[in-house]
C-alpha cells in the first residue's frame, strides 16, 4: 500500500476491503464498472470482481436504487452509486418513502443492509443541477444513516461501517474532495458511524463543519488563530446518527457556536444542531449561535458567483470573528 | 393440469380470501379497520393461481391492494384481520397497515403503497437470487395504472438486459382509482402491448380462471429459472368492491360491472370443478370452512390487544431502536 | 355562497376563482376531473371548465409537474395536483432540481408560474406512505415558495396569491383540516404569500404552528390559559417567504419560543426558525427554546401508535409548561 | 426537397456549429472555459436540419448536450462562447453556463443536465400550445440514454394519449457516457423500438445527413400541427468528441471511430452541395464566413467583462430578487 492515498483512490479501496471481506457485497450504477466511474472512484473493482458483482446499468436511477433495495432484502449487500447526489431526486421516493420505512412499516420483519454512495457538492463550476449538497435532504427522512467523511482515511473507515451496516446508508463523497490526500488506513479500519472528530482542540468557539466545510472551518481556525481566538473544529462525519454530545461538550467549553454548512441556510443541517443546542446547551452559550451556510440561490455557474454563495474561509473567518467579539 | 383435490385446495383458498376480504369490509364500515383498506375481491384467481404456480421459497411483491397475495402467501386470515385492526397482534405489529402487509417469513416481502415503486425491488430481488445460485425467482404484482409510471420502463428495460428470473403480472381491473385504464393509457393492453418495448413476451390471461394463471404463471416461472428472462403478465379482472373505503365505484358502468360479476373467479372454479366430476356439496363445504376459518379469525382479532404505545418508538433501525442523535 | 364553507370546499371554490378570472389557469393531475379528485377537492370543476382545463392524468406524476412546469414556460398558469405529499418522491427531481433553478440558471430568461397542489399530512391513519408532512422536504430547496393555509378563508385568499405569483409555489392542503369549517371570504380575497398571522395574542410565551398544528397550539394556548400562562399562537401560513419579522416581533415581547411542527424534529422547518431566532434574537430569549415535533420515525398505522409520533395538545401544553418554569 | 441555396446556408449554419465547439474545446484546454462541456461535433445536422424544418415559433428543449441546439435556434456564438468563459454577455448571465444554453426569446426554452427531464416539460408546451390555439409544437431532443429513464416513458404516453402537437427526437450516439446503449438497453434501437408502446410512429433516420434529417422532422411536424398526435424520430448518429471536458474516449473501438468519422454530417453535405452543382468554393467560403465569426466571438468573449458578483443574488424570483424571508 502507498504512504498516501486520495480520497478518490479510499473510495474503490474502501469498497474493495469489503468485497474481498464478503461475498455478499454488490455494485451497481452508471459507468462504475469497465469506465471505472466518472469519477474514478471504483477503478479496479470491475476487473478484481468482474460484471456480475460489479454492474453497469442503464440511466434509471430509480430501477438501481429500488434493485439494490430488493438485493439488500433478500441477503445481499449491495452498493447502489448515484453518480452526482443531485440525481437523488430522480430516486427520491427510495429514499424518502421506501428504503427507510420498511422495516418499521412491517413490523421489523425486513431488513435492508445498503449503501448508496453519491458524489456530493460544489465549488468546481458544475452549476445549478450537478453541484448541490443535498445531505439535508436525506435529513428530512428519519430511518437513513448519512455518512459524509472528509478525508480518505474516514472513507474507507466510514465504507467499513456502512457496507456492514444492517442499516441503509446514504454515503456522500465529496467532489471537492477528491484529489485530496491522506494516510491510508490500516486494513480492518473502522470507523463507527455517529462518532464525530474533534479536529482541532479550542477554548473560544466551536466549528461544527462537514466533508467539505472541515477543510475551510481548519483554514479559517488556523487563521483566526493568528488573531488569538482559539477555534474548536468538530467534524461531524455523520448526520445520522448526529452526535449532539461531542457539540455539547465542546460548547461547555467554548460557549459559541458557529456551524459551517455547505447547504442553503434554509433548510440546512445546522438548523436541527442548532435547535437541539437552543434547547439542551441554552444554559452553556454566551453569545448568539451563527450559521455559515449557503446562500438560498441555486448553485451559478461562473467561480466568482458561486464563491459568493458557498461558505468559504473568509466568510467564516468574519462570522466568527464578529461572534467572538458579542 | 390441475387435478380435481389441487383445484378443490385452490377454490378453497380463494373462497377464505372472499371472506376474509368481506369481513374486512364489513369491520371498516363498523368503524374497527380505520385508514383505508383497498379490496382484491373478484380478483383472488390471480394471487392463488400464481402462488400455486411458485415455489415456496419465491419472493413475493404486492401493492396496497395486496390482501389476496398476503393470504395467497401464507398470511393467516388472523394476523392480516388484526393488522387491520390495529392489533398487537397484525402482522406488522399493526404499524403497516392494510396497505403494507407482509409476510417475510414466506418471502412474501410487502405491500407497497407508491404505485410501481416495488418493480424495481423485485428485479434486486432476482439478482440476488441468481447471485446466491438458488434458483428462486421474483414475482412483482400490480395495476393497470402501474404502467403508466416511470419505475416501470426502467424495471423492466432492467430485468430484460441481464435475463433475470422476475415476472411481472399485471391485475388489469380496468380502473386506477375512479378512472378508468383506457382513458390514459397509449395502447389497449397496458402491459402486454408493452412488453415488445423490452423485447420480451407478453401474455394476456383471463384472470379470474385459477386454473388458466396458474398454466401461464408456471410456465412463464419455468422460463425465469431456465435462465432465459423476465415477462410481462396481463392478467384481465376486475374489483368488486370500490377502490378504497367506502368508494361505491358508482363511476363503472351497471352493464359492465353485471357481466363482469357472472364472471367470478369462485364461480369460474365452480364450474371448472364441475367439469372435473366434483360434486357440488364439496364446494360449499370448503366455502363453510373458509367462512368458518373467518369468523374465528374476526372473533380473535377482536379480542387481541392494542399494540403496546412504546412500539412507535422500536423498528426504525437493526437494533430494534429509533435512536437518531446520540 | 353560503355561510359556511369547508376545508375541503375552499380548495376547489378558491381554484374555480382563479379560474373564472384567468383562462390560462388549468388544471391536471389523477382523478380530478370526472371524479372530482380523491379528497374531493376539485368537485364541479371538470363539469364548469371542461376536460381541456381540467386533465385527469395516468399516474405519471413526473410528466404531470414536468408538463406543469413546459405549460407555465409557455403562457399557461397551471395546478397540477399530486395527490399525496408523499408522492412528490415521485417527481422530486421537478421540485428540486428544474422548476426552482430554472429561472436563475437561464440569467431570468424563463419564468415558471404554476402551482403544485398536494394533500398533505397524518392523523388518518394512512401509514408511512400517505401520511407525511412534506413541506420541510420543499425548504430544502431554494426557488420555491411554500404555502400551507389552516383555514378555508386562508385556503382560498392563498390560492389566488399562488396562482397569481410569478413564482412557482408548492401549495399544501392538509388532510386533517379538510372537514374543517370556516367563513368563505369576499370576492378576489387574496393573501399575500409570506405574511404570518398571529391567531393569538398573548405575553408569555410565542407558539409557532403551520397547518394543522394551528389548531393544535390553539387549543393549548386555551387550556394553558386555565393555568395562567399567555401564549401568543402564529400561524405561519409560508415557509417560503419565511415571516421571521413577526416571530422576532413576538419574541421581543413574550422572551420565549414552542414551535409546533407535524414533520420529524431531524431536518423540520422549525429548525431553520430557530436557527434565525438563535442568532438574531438571542438577545430576547429568556428560556431555552423547544421544538415540539413528530418522532423521528415513519408514520404508524395505528392510531395508538401515531398519536405517540405527532405532536398533540398534550405534548404543546407539557412542553409550554416546562419552559415557563424555566 | 431542399435547394441548392437552402442547402448551402444549413452547411454553413453547421460549420459554424463545428467550429464554435472546436473553439469551445480549445478554451477548456487552455483553462478559459472552466466547469465542464459536452460537444455536440458530429451531430450538428440533427439541430440544423430540425431547425429548418420548424417554425421559428415553435418551442425546442435540448440537453446539456445543447450547443448546437441554442446556436441553430438563434444563439449567436459570441453569446454562447462567453457563457462557457464565465462572461457578463453570456447567454445566461454566467449562471448557466455550458449545460444549460437557453435562448428563451426564440423559443429555445432551454438545456437541462438531468437526463430526460425535459421530456415531460415539452408535452406541457405542447399542451399550451393547443389550449392556447397557435399552432406551435414542441420537440424534446435527448440522447439515446435517456430512452431508459422514466420520465421518457410517462412523456411519450401522456402526449399519445391527448395526441400533443410534440416530436420527440432522439440523437442515437451510441453511447451515454463511457457505457454503449446497446449494453444496457433491451431492443436494438432504443427509441423508435419503443414506439409502438405508445402506439405513434417511431423513425429511424440519418442523423448525419442534414436533408433527411429535415424532410423527416418536416413530415412529423405537420402531423403533428394537423393534430394527428406525437411522434418518435430516431437520428443515428456520433460524437466526435468524448463525453465531456477532456474525456478521450478510448473506450470506442477505433475501426468504429474511423467509419463515422468518414460519414462526417459536413461532407454529407458538401456531397449533396456537389451533386446539386455548387462549386466547392462555396461550401469553402462558408466555412471561411463561419471561421471568422467564430474568431471574432471568441475575441470578442475573450474581452468581455466578468459577471458582477452581486449577480450571485439575483434572479431566483421574478422579481429578480433572492429573499426566502422577511
Ligand atoms: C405514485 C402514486 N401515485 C398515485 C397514487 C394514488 N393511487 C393509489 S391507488 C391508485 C390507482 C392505481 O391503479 P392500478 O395501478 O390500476 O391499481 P388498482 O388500484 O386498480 O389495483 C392511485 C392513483 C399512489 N399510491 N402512488
Ligand atoms: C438522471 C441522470 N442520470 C445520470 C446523469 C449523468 N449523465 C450525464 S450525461 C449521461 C449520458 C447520457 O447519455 P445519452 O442520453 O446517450 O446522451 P449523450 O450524452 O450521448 O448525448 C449521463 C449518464 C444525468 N445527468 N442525469
Ligand atoms: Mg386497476
Ligand atoms: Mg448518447
Amino acid at each position: 500500500m502507498a504512504d498516501v492515498i486520495t480520497y478518490r483512490e479510499a473510495v474503490a479501496e474502501g469498497i474493495a476491503r469489503e468485497m474481498r471481506r464478503d461475498p455478499a457485497v454488490v455494485c451497481l450504477g452508471e459507468d462504475i464498472g469497465a469506465a471505472g466511474g466518472v469519477f474514478k472512484t471504483t477503478v479496479g473493482l470491475h476487473k478484481e470482481f468482474g460484471p456480475e458483482r460489479v454492474w453497469d446499468t442503464p440511466i434509471s436511477e430509480q430501477a438501481i436504487v429500488g434493485a439494490a433495495m430488493g438485493a439488500a432484502m433478500t441477503g445481499m449487500r449491495p452498493i447502489a452509486e448515484i453518480m452526482f447526489s443531485d440525481f437523488l431526486a430522480c430516486c427520491w421516493d427510495y429514499l424518502a418513502n421506501e428504503i427507510p420505512k420498511v422495516r418499521y412499516m412491517t413490523g421489523g420483519q425486513v431488513t435492508v443492509p445498503l449503501v448508496v454512495r453519491t458524489a456530493n457538492g460544489g465549488g468546481l463550476g458544475f452549476g445549478a443541477q450537478h453541484s448541490q449538497a443535498t445531505e439535508n435532504w436525506a435529513f428530512t427522512v428519519p430511518g437513513l444513516k448519512i455518512a459524509a467523511p472528509a478525508t480518505p482515511a474516514d472513507v474507507i473507515g466510514m465504507m467499513a461501517a456502512a457496507v456492514r451496516s444492517d442499516d441503509p446508508v446514504v454515503f456522500f463523497e465529496h467532489k471537492g474532495l477528491l484529489a485530496t490526500k491522506g494516510v491510508p488506513p490500516p486494513p480492518d479500519h473502522v470507523v463507527e458511524l455517529g462518532r464525530a472528530a474533534v479536529v482541532r482542540e479550542g477554548a473560544d468557539v466551536t466549528l461544527v463543519a462537514l466533508a467539505s466545510m472541515v477543510p475551510v472551518a481548519l483554514t479559517a481556525a488556523e487563521r483566526l488563530a493568528e488573531e488569538h481566538i482559539d477555534a474548536e473544529v468538530i467534524d461531524l462525519r455523520c448526520l445520522v446518527p448526529l452526535d449532539t454530545r461531542t457539540v455539547l461538550g465542546s460548547l461547555a467549553k467554548t460557549s459559541r457556536l458557529v456551524t459551517v454548512e455547505e447547504n442553503p441556510y434554509q433548510g440546512g443541517w445546522g438548523a436541527t444542531l442548532v435547535s437541539v443546542v437552543a434547547d439542551e446547551g441554552f444554559g452553556l452559550l454566551d453569545a448568539p449561535v451563527r450559521r455559515v451556510a449557503a446562500a438560498c440561490v441555486p448553485l451559478p455557474f461562473a467561480d466568482a458567483l458561486e464563491e459568493q454563495v458557498i461558505p468559504t474561509v473568509d466568510k467564516v473567518e468574519a462570522s466568527v470573528r464578529d461572534l467572538t467579539s458579542y | 393440469m390441475t387435478n380435481a383435490a389441487q383445484l378443490l385446495a385452490l377454490y378453497e383458498q380463494m373462497a377464505m380470501i372472499r371472506r376474509t376480504e368481506k369481513a374486512a369490509h364489513d369491520l371498516f364500515m363498523s368503524g374497527l379497520v380505520k385508514g383505508t383498506t383497498h379490496l382484491a375481491s373478484g380478483q383472488e384467481a390471480i394471487a392463488v393461481g400464481a402462488s400455486a404456480a411458485l415455489r415456496d421459497d419465491d419472493y413475493v411483491f404486492a401493492t396496497y391492494r395486496g390482501h389476496h397475495h398476503a393470504l395467497a402467501r401464507g398470511a393467516t386470515p388472523e394476523e392480516c384481520l388484526a393488522e387491520l385492526m390495529s392489533r398487537a397482534t397484525g402482522l406488522c405489529k399493526a404499524k403497516g397497515g392494510s396497505m403494507h402487509l407482509t409476510k417475510a417469513s414466506s418471502n412474501m416481502l410487502g405491500s407497497y403503497a407508491i404505485v410501481g415503486a416495488h418493480l424495481p425491488m423485485a428485479v434486486g430481488a432476482a439478482w440476488s437470487a441468481r447471485l446466491r445460485g438458488t434458483g428462486q425467482i421474483a414475482v412483482a404484482f400490480f395495476g393497470d395504472g402501474a404502467t403508466n409510471i416511470g419505475a416501470f420502463h426502467e424495471a423492466l428495460n432492467l430485468a430484460a438486459v441481464w435475463k433475470l428470473p422476475v415476472l411481472f403480472v399485471c391485475e388489469n381491473n380496468l380502473y386506477m382509482e375512479y378512472t378508468p385504464i383506457a382513458d390514459v393509457t397509449a395502447v389497449a393492453n397496458p402491459a402486454a402491448d408493452r412488453a415488445p418495448a423490452y423485447g420480451i413476451p407478453g401474455e394476456i390471461v383471463d384472470g379470474n380462471d385459477v386454473v388458466l394463471v396458474q398454466e401461464a404463471v408456471s410456465r412463464l416461472a419455468d422460463r425465469a429459472r431456465a435462465g432465459d428472462g423476465p415477462s410481462l403478465l396481463e392478467a384481465q379482472t376486475y374489483r368488486h368492491f370500490g377502490h378504497s373505503r367506502a368508494d361505491p365505484a358508482s363511476y363503472r358502468p351497471a352493464e359492465e360491472v353485471e357481466r363482469w360479476l357472472k364472471h367470478d373467479p369462485l364461480d369460474v372454479a365452480r364450474g371448472r370443478l364441475a367439469e372435473l366430476g366434483v360434486p357440488a356439496e364439496a364446494a360449499t363445504e370448503a366455502d363453510e370452512r373458509a367462512g368458518s376459518l373467518v369468523q374465528q379469525a374476526v372473533e380473535a382479532a377482536k379480542n387481541a390487544p392494542a399494540p403496546d404505545p412504546r412500539e412507535a418508538l422500536t423498528d426504525v433501525w437493526a437494533d430494534g431502536g429509533a435512536a437518531w442523535r446520540t
